[in-house]
């Protein structure tokens, strides 16, 4: 299992470091901020002056190199907007992301699980079909148009709930949760139902059957957990996937999280906070990745341990 | 067994996030009810990226900072352009080159310390002088004066000398907010500490700004004791959040935003208009450009696009600015005029069919896009070719400032132009002057008379301003102007406050009252 | 001589070492005999099938075919060399593309060798042909694999070797997956093509029975090496490799229903590791003969009275038998 | 002999055209997107000029009215252009950026994903590690990146696209082909002295297509999505082209008092998506014989058949 690790570990540093290469790269391509950072009459030596103090006189590769040697001092730069340490910005923002994103990722696994199994139990029947369109549905609705008619219909219309924020306790969280949620639920019931499908055939599930367990039992303790690992990987690439929706639905209720704070990065031009950001959701990938293989792993050996008891 | 492991790791998930929650985002407190105990709740289009005083002419920064935390000298009133006394009682031009001012006395910073003639000498040096720190308010305001010399003759007066004779000096020094003697010189502020009726209670970055009042200020107590800041990119948003009740101030919204019946209107100093890339054909035919002009459907735009807010424009500031020229009317929307100046200039060899560029700027303005969309089509059905191109701030202003993007071809670019200075000389040495910052066009005849408009004063000044406008348009014409723009400001019932041309820029928290 | 193998070997890295597949093969193929390679399953008969189709490339030995070495071929001799040797695979269900027609599949070897039929018309004459040769009718050129039988698809398979008309034709278990019934026809549709054709088999097979109903001569592989090698007459009437004996009294059934019944010389231990073989004579560890001589390296010793009938063994069985 | 019966069922080419109109969704799905396609060609040429041209003194124009012509049927927008018009323009864009990225994404990553599996070894790694690389960031931020930097058009978005794609097919066919270069009848091709170029293209591409292209009927509602992202983001498609996503975007600021016009584009991408997910839950049901009974038998029966498992 360590090598397992370590190899796995390996061979995701390599993505990690391509990706934070890239960006690096790709931000410089867009120029230097001078024009955005002085005022629209600021003279040709204070532009001068402004790109000598950040660097930006330098070629590409004279930046690389600074940047990679304050990265290993775990230096990451300071924000050209606000002045402070990049790093502790996007350290800032990521807590307000993940808190979104794994309660998103609980509640749409919980929806999956229990729609899924439930339209798995009769495959074709009155429950999969109602389900299997509104999953379908689901999986299908641009987050963005559901966060503006959300805030329209439940805030604006209703006014049940806050249009934005974080203020207002659990009812701010109502609706980006509910927004980032959708399409992830409705992609892992469908996940989930078809493993379950397969998985309720399967012959060590007709054993346990055989064997007089109950439905519920045999729903719970052999068919879905043969039936997860499928619903393991697609989880996985959802939850990065989160992030897409997470640059989106901050943007709109003002949630004060990574996403947000990447693009405002990259429309500032303020490299440092764009690099910190993007290398802080690359290694949270890279540890989700790990996370996802151990799992599997797990999961794996254990399905496989039944099948050959059941056998 | 295998059951009671999945739910535990539900609840370990769910409990990890909700201790993760109730670390940072949800405890920072419940009042989302009404307006409570004199806090006044303001949204903001974006968050101050620093509060630094010396900052105090961009926009995010200087519309919480400015005479709510820290104080300029003097300020000019946003209504009459007077300049009014704040912590100088009183300014005179001893010398043509020298300005004395005297200080107001009592005057104290939040934390208790003594406002003196050496912090006004320090707050002015490391504002006007200081080139390292690349604040704002040097480049904008102090960029071509060259340095001010500074003295402090008593603890009450402050003289600057200037290289040449500025009429303009103490409009220039309202730019300048004050701060204390042991501020950073070499890096900028985040929270400042200044004489303001405000001082900053606490700052949750990404989430709100909080500001207090203080016993010790030296002019009257502001009706609001709190000012909470929030900040929502969407105006739609800021303005449902104020219907709602979940504010009480939103501000630069458009007219669809739906602020309903919290919506005041009010001018908010910025122009807009098509800038020319006057050597490039086909707009290098004053024609083409003239018959563009024509081809502007201001009204159209204003009423359809706009939702009535603006007023059409005739020149790159608003009535108000000192150099504003009353006679100069908006050019009157005529296809049929332009269709012809058009087939002129086609009919002289001028390549009108070539293709030349729109650019603008995405979310400048409400409505941009369609606006240009709308020109665009005018423009086609008049026999031009133009492209639309939309581009993010930073790209857009390589084509706005200096230097420009090389074979950048012919252009017409969607520039929005705000004087908050309130002087002519702030618009018309850039946008206007041959080698202006943002200029694309211009004759020798214009820039002497830009140059010789500088050391004017008064009717002379004013004058000579709105004859800079006039031959700008009538001999050059490097513009065709849209519109005087206007902004919403949506306001709660319960909250009294009259937004005016500064609002954008400044917005005293001191002017805003309950509603009896 | 048609193909002269040489001393071939080949390892395969596996998770704990080595695998020695092949560990110095000697055989030879005369123009129009069948040669019988017999062996337990896992001895490497595959991998020698699979070597001599240039699927693998050897370790080391050389192969010639009509005395040149085809792994030195390059471009347009390869191509002529392939049309050369052609195989019939072990499992006609797996061998065939489930996607195509009989006609198409046939025809599939001509679509790389595109000069040896110029016009579809030739193409389509010569697919008839085939089929009709190995007993298909017209007709099933249109049929996907899926709706022959298993030894209709064998002989579809069979038409697709001689598709390039090879010389040799390496039929490494072409029976072994079909019905006892099946196999006798299949297997005297190869007699009977051979005499058509004066190809040369390599036949590849762990039941005896079958080996001896088509091979002229015979080779017993155990664990990668050749043990012994004669005619199909001499080495089932006097085996002298202990372990040939071995296999032939198991014979002409290795069934298992009749094993027990009939079985002379149990073979005791498990088949050895081809990862760590034993050293000198790999058989020794379930010889009923051996002694501490057959750690070393055994002889290749051939009977006076039969010089082709040569046995790798310290103690051939009939020299001490006579 | 084995009897040739056994293989009877498989034998019998299904009949696709019979099983769709048996699924009356799937077919009501495909009727959809063959409308979509069908706009997306001849829209332009239906919708007129008041697609393209407005009329100011028709701004806002609420919709369900036939007072001024079929095409304002939907309303107007902010030009007074038709709603219903520049629906069916953008039904040209959203197609014209989200087929070429899939069918590019399709084609270079089964290409190569086909030769990483095929030859194993290190082409494999070497495809899969950049195959990661793309992977492990979001592609949508990598788009937004990319956009800002080169200005976005139609050409680089399509680009952008299908470079954040081409992960999903390289995966796909990269198992497929690996499982299946290990087949006898690939061993029997290259004993012909086959290429692995015409192996690859006769031997695994026919069978890994089926798969390839139930990924791409998803993939392509992803790729609308996405489009529809970056245009809402103001870095998509730019005016005065438009797009179902820009149109969303555009018209956000009127949803309190002109909701169709972010309502009605919205649901346009919504009914396209939920066709497109439809079908191609049918295709992967009618390409594989073990589930295509679901499709074939007469709904009764099925209920019984659908349920074994619980009898079992």
């Amino acid at each position: 299992m360590l090598t397992f690790l370590r190899r796995r570990a390996l061979t995701s540093l390599l993505p990690l470091l391509a990706v934070v290469l890239g960006v690096f790269v790709l931000a410089r391509l867009t120029g230097n901020p001078a024009a955005l950072y002085l005022p629209e009459n600021a003279t040709a030596e204070a532009r001068e002056q402004f790109s000598a103090a950040n660097g930006f006189d330098k070629p590409i590769w004279a930046q690389l190199i600074d940047y990679f040697a304050g990265v290993a001092r775990l230096d990451f730069g300071t924000s050209l907007r606000t002045g402070e340490d990049a790093a502790t910005m996007a350290l800032r923002a990521f807590p307000a992301t993940l808190q979104l994103a794994v309660v998103t990722m609980v509640l749409a696994i919980a929806v999956a699980i229990v729609v899924g199994c439930w339209a798995a139990l009769r495959p074709n029947g009155l429950a999969d079909r109602v389900s299997g369109m509104l999953s379908m549905t689901a999986a299908s609705v641009p987050d963005f148009w559901l966060a503006i008619l959300g805030i329209w219909v439940f805030a604006i219309i209703l006014g049940v709930l806050p249009t934005s924020g974080v203020d207002a306790g659990g009812a701010s969280w109502v609706l980006p949760i509910a927004v980032l949620m959708v399409r992830p639920a409705g992609v892992l019931t469908q996940v989930v139902r078809g493993a379950m499908i397969s998985a309720l055939g399967s012959p060590y599930v007709k054993v346990a059957r055989a064997k007089g367990a109950s439905e519920g039992r045999v729903v719970a303790r052999h068919a879905l957990k043969n039936a997860a690992p499928p619903a393991l990987t697609v989880a996985g690439d959802l939850a990065v996937g989160l992030i897409n929706g997470a640059v989106v639905v901050e943007s709109i209720f003002g949630w004060p999280g990574i996403g947000k704070l990447m693009i405002d990065a990259i429309l500032q031009r303020d490299f440092a906070v764009l690099q910190a950001a993007v290398a802080l959701t690359a290694i949270s990938i890279f540890v989700l990745n790990i996370a996802i293989d151990i799992g599997y792993a797990l999961l794996d050996a254990r399905v496989r341990n039944k099948a050959g008891a059941a056998a | 067994m295998n059951k009671t492991r999945t739910t535990a790791l539900i609840a370990a998930s769910a409990a990890l996030s909700v201790i993760a929650s109730g670390c940072s985002v949800a405890n920072s407190g419940g009042n989302g009810s009404g307006a409570a105990s004199g806090t006044l709740r303001i949204v903001l289009p974006q968050e101050p990226p620093t509060l630094e005083p010396c900052e105090a002419s961009l926009t995010a920064t200087g519309v919480v900072t400015r005479s709510n935390i820290t104080e300029p000298l003097l300020e000019r009133n946003p209504t009459s352009g007077a300049l009014e006394p704040k912590l100088a009682t009183e300014w005179t031009q001893t010398e043509p080159t020298l300005w004395t001012f005297k200080l107001r006395p009592g005057v104290k910073f939040s934390d208790g310390s003594e406002f003196t003639s050496e912090d006004a000498v320090k707050a002015i040096d490391r504002t006007a002088n200081n080139t390292t720190l690349a604040c704002n308010v040097q480049g904008y305001v102090f960029g071509q004066t060259g340095p001010l010399t500074l003295a402090a003759p008593d603890a009450t007066t402050v003289t600057i000398k200037t290289q040449e004779a500025d009429p303009l000096l103490p409009l220039r020094v309202s730019f300048i907010e004050m701060t204390k003697r042991d501020i950073s010189t070499t890096e900028k502020v985040r929270e400042p500490i200044g004489t303001g009726p405000f001082k900053i209670a606490s700052w949750t970055a990404g989430q709100k700004l909080t500001l207090s009042s203080w016993d010790g200020y030296w002019g009257a107590k502001p009706a609001y004791t709190t000012a909470e800041y929030q900040w929502r990119e969407e105006g739609t948003v800021r303005a449902a959040m104020v219907v709602n009740g979940e504010a009480d101030v939103a501000t630069n919204l458009g007219a669809d935003d739906g602020a309903g019946d919290t919506a005041v209107q009010y001018p908010n100093n910025e122009t807009t208009a098509l800038r020319f890339t006057n050597d490039q054909a086909p707009l290098n035919d004053i024609r083409v450009r003239q018959a563009i002009d024509m081809l502007i459907d201001r009204d159209g735009i204003i009423t359809s696009l706009f939702g009535g807010l603006g007023k059409p424009a005739s020149q790159l500031i608003g009535p108000g600015v000192i150099g504003y020229n009353e006679a100069m009317t908006p050019t009157k929307y005529d296809p049929a005029a332009a269709k012809a100046l058009v087939d002129a200039a086609k009919a002289d060899g001028v390549p009108v069919g070539t293709q030349f560029r729109i650019i603008g700027r995405t979310s400048q303005f409400p409505k941009i896009a369609e606006s240009i969309e709308l020109m665009q089509s005018a423009f086609a059905q008049a026999g031009l070719n133009a492209k639309i191109e939309m581009m993010d701030t930073s790209a857009q202003l390589k084509y706005q400032l200096r230097p420009f993007v090389p074979d950048a071809g012919p252009i017409a670019l969607m520039v929005m132009h705000g004087n908050q200075a309130g002087d002519a000389a702030f618009t018309v040495g850039q946008y206007f002057a041959t080698d202006g910052a943002q200029s694309t066009g211009g004759t020798p005849d214009l820039d002497a008379k830009i140059k010789a408009a500088a050391p004017l004063t008064d009717a002379a000044r004013q004058a000579a301003y709105a004859d800079v406008f006039k031959t700008q348009t009538d001999a050059v014409r490097g513009f065709a102007f849209l519109a005087n723009m206007e902004a919403v400001l949506a306001r709660a019932k319960t909250v009294d406050y009259t937004p005016d041309a500064a609002t954008g820029d400044e917005m005293r928290l001191a002017d805003f009252k309950p509603k009896a | 001589m048609l193909l002269d193998v040489h001393g071939i070997t080949k390892s395969f890295a596996v998770p704990k070492g080595r695998l020695r597949a092949l560990d110095g093969i000697d055989l030879h193929l005369e123009k129009g005999e069948t040669l019988g390679l017999v062996g337990e399953s896992g001895c490497g008969k595959s991998t020698l099938a699979r070597t001599l189709m240039l699927l693998e490339r050897p370790d080391a030995g050389t192969v010639r075919f009509g005395g040149v070495d085809p792994f030195a071929l390059r471009k347009t001799d390869l191509q002529r060399h392939r049309r050369r040797v052609q195989m019939v695979f072990q499992d006609p269900y797996a061998s065939l593309n489930p996607r195509l027609t009989a006609a198409e599949i046939i025809a599939e070897p001509w679509r790389t060798h595109k000069d040896l039929f110029k016009t579809a018309r030739e193409r389509a004459a010569r697919v008839r042909e085939l089929l009709h040769l190995v007993g298909l009718r017209p007709s099933d050129a249109n049929r996907y694999p899926q709706e022959f039988s298993g030894g209709q698809r064998q002989r579809l398979g069979i038409a697709r070797a001689l598709a390039l008309g090879p010389d040799v034709v390496i039929c490494d278990e072409p029976v072994s997956a079909l019905d006892l019934s099946v196999q006798a026809q299949v297997l005297n549709l190869l007699n009977e093509l051979q005499k058509q054709l004066s190809v040369s088999y390599l036949f590849i097979s762990h039941d005896l029975s079958v080996v001896k109903h088509v091979a002229d001569r015979v080779a017993v592989m155990y664990l990668g090496r050749i043990v012994e090698t004669g005619t199909t007459a001499e080495v089932f009437e006097n085996p002298r490799h202990p372990y040939t004996k071995a296999l032939l009294s198991a014979a002409p059934s290795l069934r298992r229903a009749d094993r027990e019944k009939k079985e002379k010389i149990l073979l005791t231990g498990e088949l050895p590791s081809p990862i760590d073989p034993p050293s000198g004579c790999r058989f020794r560890t379930r010889c009923w003969k051996a002694t501490d001589q057959c750690a070393t390296p055994p002889p290749a010793t051939a009977d006076p009275a039969t010089p082709g009938h040569i046995a790798e063994c310290h103690f051939p069985l009939s020299l001490t038998a006579v | 002999m084995t009897s040739p019966a056994d293989t009877e069922e498989a034998a019998t080419k299904p009949n696709y055209l019979k099983m769709l109109l048996a699924d009356p969704l799937a077919f009501i799905a495909a009727i959809v997107l063959l409308v979509v396609a069908f706009i997306a060609v001849f829209g332009r040429q239906l919708a007129g000029p008041t697609a393209t041209q407005g009329d100011l003194a028709l701004s806002r124009l609420a919709p369900f009215s036939t007072d001024h012509g079929w095409q304002y049927f939907l309303g107007g927008d902010l030009l007074g252009r038709s709603l219903l018009g520049r629906l069916m323009v953008a039904t040209q864009t959203t197609m014209s950026v989200s087929v070429p990225v899939v069918l590019i994404s399709l084609v270079i990553g089964a290409s190569v994903g086909m030769w990483a599996g095929y030859h194993r070894g290190w082409r494999e790694t070497l495809a899969m590690r950049i195959a990661d690389v793309v992977l492990s960031f979001p592609s949508l931020l990598m788009a937004v990146v990319v956009l800002y930097i080169f200005s976005p058009s139609i050409a680089s978005i399509i680009a952008i696209l299908a470079v954040t794609r081409i992960p999903v097919y390289l995966r796909t066919a990269r198992a497929e082909s690996a499982e299946l270069q290990s087949r006898v009848f690939v061993d029997a091709a290259r004993t012909f002295g086959t290429p692995s170029g015409a192996i690859i293209r006769r031997h695994i591409f026919p069978i890994v297509l089926p798969t390839l292209l139930t990924v791409a009927t998803l993939d392509f509602c992803y790729v609308m999505l996405a489009e529809s992202s970056l245009s809402f983001l103001g870095i998509g498609v730019q005016p005065p082209d438009v797009s179902w996503g820009l149109m969303v975007a555009q018209g956000r600021d009127q949803l309190r008092t002109q909701w169709w016009l972010s309502v009605l584009p919205g649901l346009a991408i919504v009914i396209t998506t939920v066709s497109a997910n439809l079908l191609a839950s049918w295709v992967r049901l009618a390409t594989d014989p073990g589930q295509r009974w679901r499709l074939t038998t007469p709904r009764r029966r099925r209920r019984r058949r659908a349920v074994p498992v619980l009898e079992a």
